[in-house]
């Protein structure tokens, strides 16, 4: 089971900002390939990964990020701070 | 080296004045505030982050900086949630025996803080509300510090 | 834009929060303050400066960065007289739209107000008095703004 | 008749803050020529004139600058203000 939490327009598009994921995806990748599967407004917000980032375990991510032993993942635009 | 993430406004004037005072052992202090924009119609802006990953990342960042320069404190300040135009959203602050330092880390510090620590704007104006969109520039920035 | 030389102490932290006070048209305020700092057995300092020069050169610095950045207002206090350390010595501030250019014009008011306006700084310590020499690299830091 | 000002160890040495001086120099070094000639204290404060710097009407200006119709010269070591 991870945590798995949704930020910005991400959160909005999805309708929650977090949920827990039964998942036996090895990455990042492959859990976005799972969500996409599940409804349109998955599919929706991950139409274009490029527009989006990752954290695993609140750090920066890569998408071909391993998720063996990770308790939390989360999805959100380029950030806008400052 | 101090990281603070609150809803709370804060003090800009009287948290400069605190960071310099008696300062014996640093010679430049330098301080950047940043604050919302009024650039035709916005009326108010909603600062979200992600709690727990922005106090790690912000950490991470003035840890950097202190590695990297001869800083004799640094203090990072960001809200979150409601504001509005005219409001103090952030400030940072460095202190170094030499000015050259302080300016790098502040500006580094920024930098990093614009697109690595996990803030999004929202804005509400006269013509909806939108995400305000990462610029290019702000990416481009942190190539200037990959040598350093 | 203002400039103020005076031998009385003045507020650092009043000075930053009322300078960036209700700002809406300018997303960036940079501060700067440089104080006297104690590298060992510096009981006191006197600084020296050119009255009419000090004014002038001060003027001609701030509106020189007005003129190549995108400012909305500029601040410069420098003090002159007895010192000791942990004083405030002086402070720029600048306030722009964007962060770029609020740190470029605060450095670039920095590196000229160092080796082009008429102030000069004598040390008395353990060791005597002496006045501080010029270092070459505030010399060489002028360098860089000579292509903007 | 032109006001001359000496600053910090230029001050110092010469041992005035201000004089008014008669001259008909031409240029500042012409000017500075005829105070090494005056005395002693002059010629020890102008002798390495790479160290000092000048103004001519509170404006930093050449040694070769003109002085007709100059009011005031200064002369002082490189600035170390901020």
């Amino acid at each position: 089971m991870i945590d798995v939490l949704y930020f910005a327009w991400v959160r909005e598009r999805i309708g929650l900002p977090k949920e827990r994921v039964d998942t036996s995806a090895a990455t990042v990748a492959e859990l976005v390939a799972e969500l996409k599967a599940r409804e349109d407004r998955y599919a929706a917000a991950f139409a274009d990964i490029s527009a989006l980032r990752v954290a695993v375990d609140q750090e920066l991510a890569d998408f071909d990020a391993p998720l063996a032993g990770v308790r939390e993942v989360a999805f959100f635009p380029p950030m806008t701070g400052g | 080296m101090r990281v603070r993430v609150q809803a709370e406004p804060f003090d800009y004037g009287a948290e400069c004045g605190a960071f310099a005072a008696g300062r014996r052992d640093a010679g430049a202090v330098v301080t950047f505030a940043g604050i919302v924009r009024d650039d035709g119609g916005l009326a108010r802006l909603e600062l979200e982050h992600y709690p727990g990953m922005t106090e790690r990342a912000l950490r991470k960042i003035a840890d950097e900086a202190t590695r990297r320069w001869a800083l004799r404190d640094c203090l990072v300040i960001h809200r979150y949630g409601p504001m509005v135009p005219g409001d103090t959203i952030m400030m940072v602050a460095t202190a170094a025996p030499h000015r050259a330092d302080a300016f790098a880390a502040a500006e580094f510090l920024m930098d990093y803080l614009k697109s690595r620590a996990p803030f999004w704007k929202k804005e509400f104006g006269a013509d909806g509300t939108s995400w305000v969109a990462a610029r290019d520039e702000d990416e481009a920035a942190l190539g200037r510090w990959s040598g350093a």
